[in-house]
């Protein structure tokens, strides 16, 4: 390693840990990729846990950021003790604020997915959760960063709010108004499935602009109307239960599938 | 480029009083771009480049309640930028722009009772009102100050209350508490509990309210229901402001503007739209 | 060392996912040496039944945020391949040019992120941001603008959107190709001294003939975009034969499939390209080839990291090409027509950074997936890692116990396993037969190609 | 209109005026983007769109764009703030503003006009140069912009064109706008067989744009008064998605939100104006999270008082072009021209 920097001991940074549950990492991989400023955040905060990136593991941390949804009995006992170590507790991504893709397997039980995929061959051999769940459905979660994967101009703005000590803003209207102003066709118009009307915004709005219906990857905002969703797939000649099929995309979680499933018909995916 | 109205000037901060766990009560000095001169009522947008703004009341108004070249605010903690606000220290600095609102003329309430109500945080704003009627306190009649919290331990400017109580014959003060614990020897109750120990003829009053969105409903009623002019009934009105100056639209009340028509009104203007109270 | 030495990594860092490495030396002998794979399971292919075919690109780069576009690529070359879609050329540019963005991004992560801490022997990349923060600033810059070339094409930098069945969702516009191309060619001073940096590497010696592995384009281009799949030991299999290139199976110790050649491990990824198509690199990878001195003829898999940077090379160089092809003809190109509406099995390949990446896949009728597989490079590597570590191990009995632990993480680390990637399916606690392949599936192997 | 300023621009000098405007102006027109259309610089030698649908946004996204710089700062060493304003643009030329539009930007003005001035905006209006241009059809089967008096309308239009084929007949509305033109043809007036051929045109043109309502648009501010309490709000209101795109779309809707931005070292930033609308959740929400305008009746409500009775009453002209926008792009097709239909009926 380098010399022993002569300088005098650097003040106390808070402390920053990642953790990873069940996830592609692509969240973590979105922290790597602030670059030109990653070096300002190494200098505002000290990094004691970043598998994905560096050796040391500790467990003294202020904020631990996690990625990844639980799905493994262990994941409980662990969340827990990351809960109780850390001072804030800040949720990244589908996988952890919603349960995300990984929820989309909720409906059906670990031995049919064995099943399935098995042929029946190996039924009843894995140990998971019956749902894959998010981080908090589990322990209290202090603050989500939505997306999937997360993004990066909203991770800085996040961080960059609790480094200066207050909190972060999550936008609580439709991605509809994002991709509105960013001029973009409506997708809908174009007969595709998009659910941006109830979905929370915060991404500008980057599906619809590069061609693929949003897909409520943030969740839904703070007053999603799940009838006039259906009502406005059927005026573009969209069954309406294909809206409850896009949700079931990254909002299959219980508690969150619960809201839409009542006001729409159910998918045809189950 | 004609100087943008958005920009804000740097003020010093002389003195910040934690006056409650969530509220804080700053001295600061005043803006000098422009000639500083505002009336009970208004307000200014504090900001901290980076974080945010926010429109802040008056708590005291130059050369009346606070000394010349400088005014006073009471700060909530509430969010984004707020949160940060309050922990600002004397010789820190903030950002400021105003002062903005209507400017209600004071020549008509002359001669009349006064009766000043305040619940919660809504004091802050009502100060300058107690502040300038105590200044030319010969113009007026009698003077009842009635302020609501909803426990002792969040009763502000209780230095303020003390002193201007001490003023017995000149002013009344009567303070009730939502709750409180058996410690609290003040009265307990609901703000409009205090309205029947108004003893100033109504008829001749001008009453100005401020406090939380629900205050306003049942003070109204009342006070109108004890003969109260509706246009010698005044309050302010809080909504979302983003400018201050009329362009955003966010505190749009029916087709006026909180900004610039308010936030003060008098009951009778206000009294058509669905939108008010 | 002691008589009884066993070593255990648990979750290996600086890897994607999780990994532990158990080695088990006994009297000398190692009785065990086994890289288990941890990773929560995700059941892709589970997810994937039933859903509308178009949205398979958009499920399958969750699998891996690191390969995303490399999974968007193969999974829409299969939904293609299923429905008889042939994209135009233009669509195949525009794909090609992300995936040298993913490559690049990849490679520069693996190579300055992943190995460098460990040969100027830093714990991580973070003190070498104060060390040698010349070196971590170029590789900031690098990765940006890889990023940047996948924020133009698939609208961010991992989980590409614009990925549509015989299209694009996104054409950019002359500008912003104007200002990728610009960009990338500003960046030849940290392309070149990013080989000069890795050519004063010392890699550890070390040799092992494993069949090496790579999806060869029919156009004669770098391996990139999918194609037959190449073996050194001779033969060739078309894609829809990839099981009999590469079988999957699964081990007690690992919740990912291990793959099996025709004759044990196989080896996939830079190496094994660069083994096998390094006379299709472009000139400034060719001579970035011979700054490494990295020759074909290297079967050490450290030589992975010296091959990667003559990949990014190769991708960087290519990105400027490509930019430039589109800027010769940047309208938008009509979407290609299905041919099969009917639906029916494809299966789509990609080389994506760590290897050769399957997906295989039936469209029905209604346009839903009946059926997926998805097989990851990761998972084709893992026995060539174990092999790898089989026969490193013994030689280094006697060393520390710090330096071999440290060693061995250097060896699995530099295949740049992705092991979110490669976990699809099984839980560590199972219990099975190793000789068991469910390779097999519900389908037949499949005669269509991409 | 007096024939005497009417002058003919043979279609091949478009190219000519663009260059000429070229010189003076950042020149805009509409042009293709995918299955619609967008209003995108044009350079000399580009192609000029005269026969466009409405686009998606409207002009005031280019005037008092979605977002939009209001300053920037720096942070010193001494943790003292220095302000900048944003740095002066080059002025607009928009070539082929539809009546709607120009209506749009007329009700702009008026918002400006009625107090407090937004810089940022004025100037832009004042320096911007504007190429008005008659519609033949309605663009969107949802406008009504006859009924809203926009179909005729020419003001703010320096020069103001109709596309009668190979020419067109351009009236000058301002001396800039004459100066420009002096500048691109010979200043040869319309001949007598043109001006008959656009007075027939004209008159055939009403019947391509029936009439919607039936009652005049002055009569708005009673007609909703009126029916302030009617349960159409609520009945409308049941669709509603809180989407937003109806303010958004709208050529007179002037809200927005104040955020600041800065990188993570904070030295410097901006603070910016993004544009958002009554219908937009979060609008009336404050700190505490009070909602002075909770529900989705009371919201659309507001929206349409706003355009049909606030805003006549406020800056003396209606808010609502009659553009079409708003039901044309609101996901559930509620629609401004139905409202104003069923609330005409009870006045
Ligand atoms: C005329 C007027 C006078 C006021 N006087 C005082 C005072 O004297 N003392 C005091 O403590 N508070 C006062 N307020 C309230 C104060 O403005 C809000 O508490 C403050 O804006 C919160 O800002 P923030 O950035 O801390 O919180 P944010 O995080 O921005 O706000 C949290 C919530 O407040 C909402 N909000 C955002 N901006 C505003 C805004 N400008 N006004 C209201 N809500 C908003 C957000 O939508 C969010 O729901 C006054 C408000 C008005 C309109
Ligand atoms: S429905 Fe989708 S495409 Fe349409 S405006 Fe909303 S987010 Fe955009
Ligand atoms: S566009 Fe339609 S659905 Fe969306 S907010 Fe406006 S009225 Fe509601
Ligand atoms: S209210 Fe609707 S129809 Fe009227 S101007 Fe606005 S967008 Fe056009």
């Amino acid at each position: 390693m380098a010399n022993p920097s002569p300088a005098p001991a650097p003040q106390a940074l808070p402390k920053a840990a990642f953790f990873s549950f069940a996830s592609c990492e692509g969240c973590q991989l979105q922290v790597l990729s602030i670059e030109d400023q990653l070096l300002t955040l190494l200098g505002a905060v000290e990094i004691v846990n970043f598998r994905e990136a560096i050796d040391d593991r500790r467990d003294d941390y202020d904020i631990a950021f996690i990625e990844g949804s639980l799905v493994r009995p262990e994941d409980i006992e662990e969340i827990q003790q990351i809960r109780k170590r850390a001072r804030i507790l800040i949720a990244i991504g589908a996988c952890a604020c919603l349960g995300g893709v990984n929820a989309i397997r909720n409906k059906r039980t670990p031995a049919q997915l064995a099943r399935e995929v098995y042929d029946g061959r190996q039924d009843g051999v894995f140990k998971t959760l019956s749902d894959a769940s998010p981080v908090r459905s589990v322990v209290q979660v202090d603050y989500e960063l939505r997306g999937c994967p997360i993004d990066r101009d909203e991770l800085l703005e996040t961080l960059r709010s609790l480094l200066a000590g207050t909190v972060p803003y999550v936008p609580p209207f439709a991605v509809c108004v994002q991709c509105t102003m960013r001029g973009t066709p409506c997708m809908l118009e174009r007969g595709l499935p998009c659910v941006g009307s109830v979905a929370r915004a915060g991404c500008e709005a980057i599906c619809p602009a590069f061609g693929a219906p949003c897909e409520a990857c943030r969740g839904v905002h703070d007053s999603p109307n799940f009838e006039a969703l259906g009502e406005a797939f059927f005026r573009h000649g969209l069954p309406r239960y294909v809206a409850a099929e896009k949700l079931q995309l990254f909002n299959n979680y219980k508690e969150i599938r619960e809201p839409w499933e009542k006001a729409l018909p159910s998918p045809s995916i189950t | 480029m004609v100087q943008n109205r958005m920009i804000p000037e740097p003020c010093r901060i002389y003195e910040a009083m934690q006056q409650t766990p969530r509220e804080v009560h700053f001295v600061v000095e005043a803006p000098k771009r422009e000639p500083f001169r505002p009336e009970p009522g208004q307000f200014v947008m504090i900001s901290i480049p980076g974080i945010g703004e926010a429109p802040i009341s008056l708590a005291a108004l130059p050369g009346e309640g606070a000394a010349e070249g400088t005014f006073e605010m009471l700060i909530r903690r509430a969010g984004r930028l707020t949160n940060l606000i309050t922990r600002l220290k004397p010789g820190d600095t903030m950002y400021v722009r105003g002062p903005f609102g209507r400017r209600v003329t004071w020549e008509k309430f002359e001669g009349s009772n006064l009766i000043l109500i305040a619940g919660g945080l809504g004091l802050a704003p009502l100060r300058p009102f107690v502040q300038r009627s105590l200044l030319h306190r010969e113009l007026f009649r009698r003077i009842d100050i009635l302020v609501g919290a909803r426990a002792p331990e969040e009763i502000l400017f209780k230095e303020d209350l003390a002193s201007w109580s001490a003023r017995r014959d000149d002013v009344r003060v009567l303070v009730s508490v939502d709750a409180a614990r058996s410690t609290w020897s003040g009265r307990i109750g609901v703000i409009t509990t205090l309205f029947d120990e108004i003893d100033a003829d109504v008829e001749d009053a001008y009453a100005f309210i401020c406090g939380p969105p629900v205050m306003y409903r049942h003070c109204l009623r009342k006070l109108l229901g004890m003969g109260l002019y509706e246009n010698h009934l005044w309050m302010t009105l809080e909504r979302r402001m983003k400018c201050g100056i009329g362009l955003c639209g966010n505190c749009q009340m029916n087709g006026l503007y909180v900004c610039q028509e308010g936030p003060l009104f008098s009951y009778r203007e206000v009294r058509h739209l669905k939108e008010a109270v | 060392m002691g008589k009884g030495t066993s070593i255990s990594v648990h979750h290996v860092t600086r890897v994607e996912g999780h990994g532990n490495i158990v080695v088990d030396l006994r009297d000398g002998t190692l009785q065990r040496c086994e890289l288990q794979i941890v990773e929560s399971p995700r059941f892709f292919e589970a997810l994937l039944k039933d859903r509308p075919h178009d949205e398979a690109p958009r499920i399958t780069c969750r699998i891996c945020g690191i390969c995303s576009v490399g999974h968007a690529t193969a999974s829409i070359q299969a939904v293609e391949a299923a429905l008889g879609i042939v994209p135009g050329p233009k669509t195949r540019t525009l794909r090609r040019l992300n995936m040298c963005g993913e490559w690049l991004q990849s490679h520069v992560l693996h190579a300055y992120f992943l190995v460098a801490p460990d040969l100027f022997q830093a714990p991580s990349v973070i003190p070498l941001a104060s060390s040698h923060p010349e070196i971590v600033k170029r590789a900031l810059r690098l990765k940006a603008l890889a990023n940047e070339i996948c924020y133009a094409i698939g609208g961010r930098h991992v989980m590409p959107i614009s990925y549509l069945p015989g299209t694009m969702g996104h054409w950019p516009p002359p500008a912003t190709l104007e200002t990728l191309r610009a960009r990338l060619l500003a960046a030849r001073p940290d392309v070149e001294a990013t080989v000069e940096l890795f050519a004063t590497i010392e890699w550890p010696a070390f040799e092992q003939e494993i069949e090496a592995l790579a999806a060869l384009e029919e156009d004669g281009s770098y391996p990139m975009m999918g194609g037959p799949i190449h073996s050194s030991r001779g033969p060739v299999f078309a894609p829809g034969a990839y099981r009999e290139a590469s079988a999957e199976h699964l081990v007690e110790h690992s919740a990912a499939k291990h793959t099996r050649g025709a004759n044990g491990p196989v080896r996939v990824g830079a190496l094994a390209r660069y083994q096998l198509a390094h006379e299709r690199l472009g000139p400034a990878a060719k001579k970035a080839a011979a700054a490494l001195k990295l020759s074909p003829a290297s079967r050490n898999p450290f030589h992975t990291t010296p091959a990667q940077v003559v990949e990014s090379v190769q991708a960087w160089d290519e990105a400027i090409t490509l930019c430039e092809r589109l800027l010769a003809d940047p309208a938008p190109e009509e979407r290609a027509p299905v041919t099969r509406p009917r639906g029916g099995v494809g299966v789509g390949l990609a080389e994506v950074p760590r290897g050769t990446l399957i997906h295989d896949y039936e469209v029905g009728s209604d346009g839903r997936i009946v059926r997926a597989n998805c097989v990851i490079p990761t998972g084709q590597n893992l026995a060539a890692i174990e092999a790898d570590m089989r026969a490193f191990v013994p030689g280094l009995v006697g060393k520390p116990r710090e330096q071999i632990t440290r060693l061995m993480e250097m060896l699995v680390r530099a295949y740049d396993p992705c092991i979110s990637c490669a976990v699809h399916l099984l839980d560590v606690s199972f219990v099975g037969d190793e000789r068991h392949d469910t390779a097999g599936g519900a389908g037949a192997p499949t005669p269509d190609g991409p | 209109m007096t024939e005497r300023d009417v002058y003919r621009l043979p279609r091949e000098r478009l190219g000519a005026l663009v260059a000429r405007l070229e010189r003076d102006y950042r020149v805009l027109g509409p042009a293709p983007r995918g299955d619609t259309y967008a209003w995108e610089e044009l350079r000399p030698g580009d192609p000029v769109s005269l026969d466009y649908p409405t686009t998606m946004l409207p002009l005031r996204a280019l005037l008092a764009p979605q977002r939009e710089v209001l300053f920037t700062f720096r942070r010193g060493d001494d943790g003292e703030v220095a302000f900048d304003p944003p740095a002066d643009e080059r002025p607009l030329a928009l070539l082929g503003v539809h009546g709607c539009d120009l209506t749009g930007l007329r009700v702009l003005r008026a918002f400006h006009d009625s107090g407090t001035r937004d810089r940022l905006v004025t100037n832009r209006l004042d320096r911007a140069f504007i190429v008005g241009l008659a519609c033949w059809v309605p663009c969107l089967g949802e406008a009504f912009c006859r009924d809203m008096g926009s179909l005729d309308n020419e003001i703010p239009a320096d020069l103001y064109a109709w596309d009668i084929g190979d020419v067109l007949l351009v009236k000058v509305l301002t001396n800039r706008g004459r100066d420009v033109l002096t500048e691109v043809t010979p200043m040869e007036a319309a001949t007598a067989e043109e001006v008959v051929t656009l007075r027939r045109r004209l008159r055939v043109r009403l019947e391509a744009f029936p009439q919607h309502l039936k009652f005049a648009p002055e009569r708005l501010p009673i007609a909703l008064e009126a029916a302030e309490g009617d349960l159409l709000w609520d009945a409308n209101a049941d669709r509603c998605l809180s989407c937003g795109r109806c303010n958004l779309v709208c050529p007179t809707c002037t809200c927005f939100d104040v955020t600041d931005a800065s990188p993570l070292d904070g030295r410097t930033g901006v603070r910016v104006r993004t544009w958002t609308g009554c219908q937009v959740t979060g609008f009336s929400r404050v700190a505490g999270g009070h909602d002075f305008r909770p529900g989705r009746a009371q919201q659309l409500r507001y929206r349409i008082f706003r355009k049909g009775k606030y805003m006549p009453e406020r800056y003396g002209m209606v808010g609502c072009t009659g553009c079409g926008r708003c039901p044309h792009h609101c996901p559930t097709r509620i629609s401004i021209r139905e409202i104003f239909r069923q609330v005409g009926g009870t006045a």
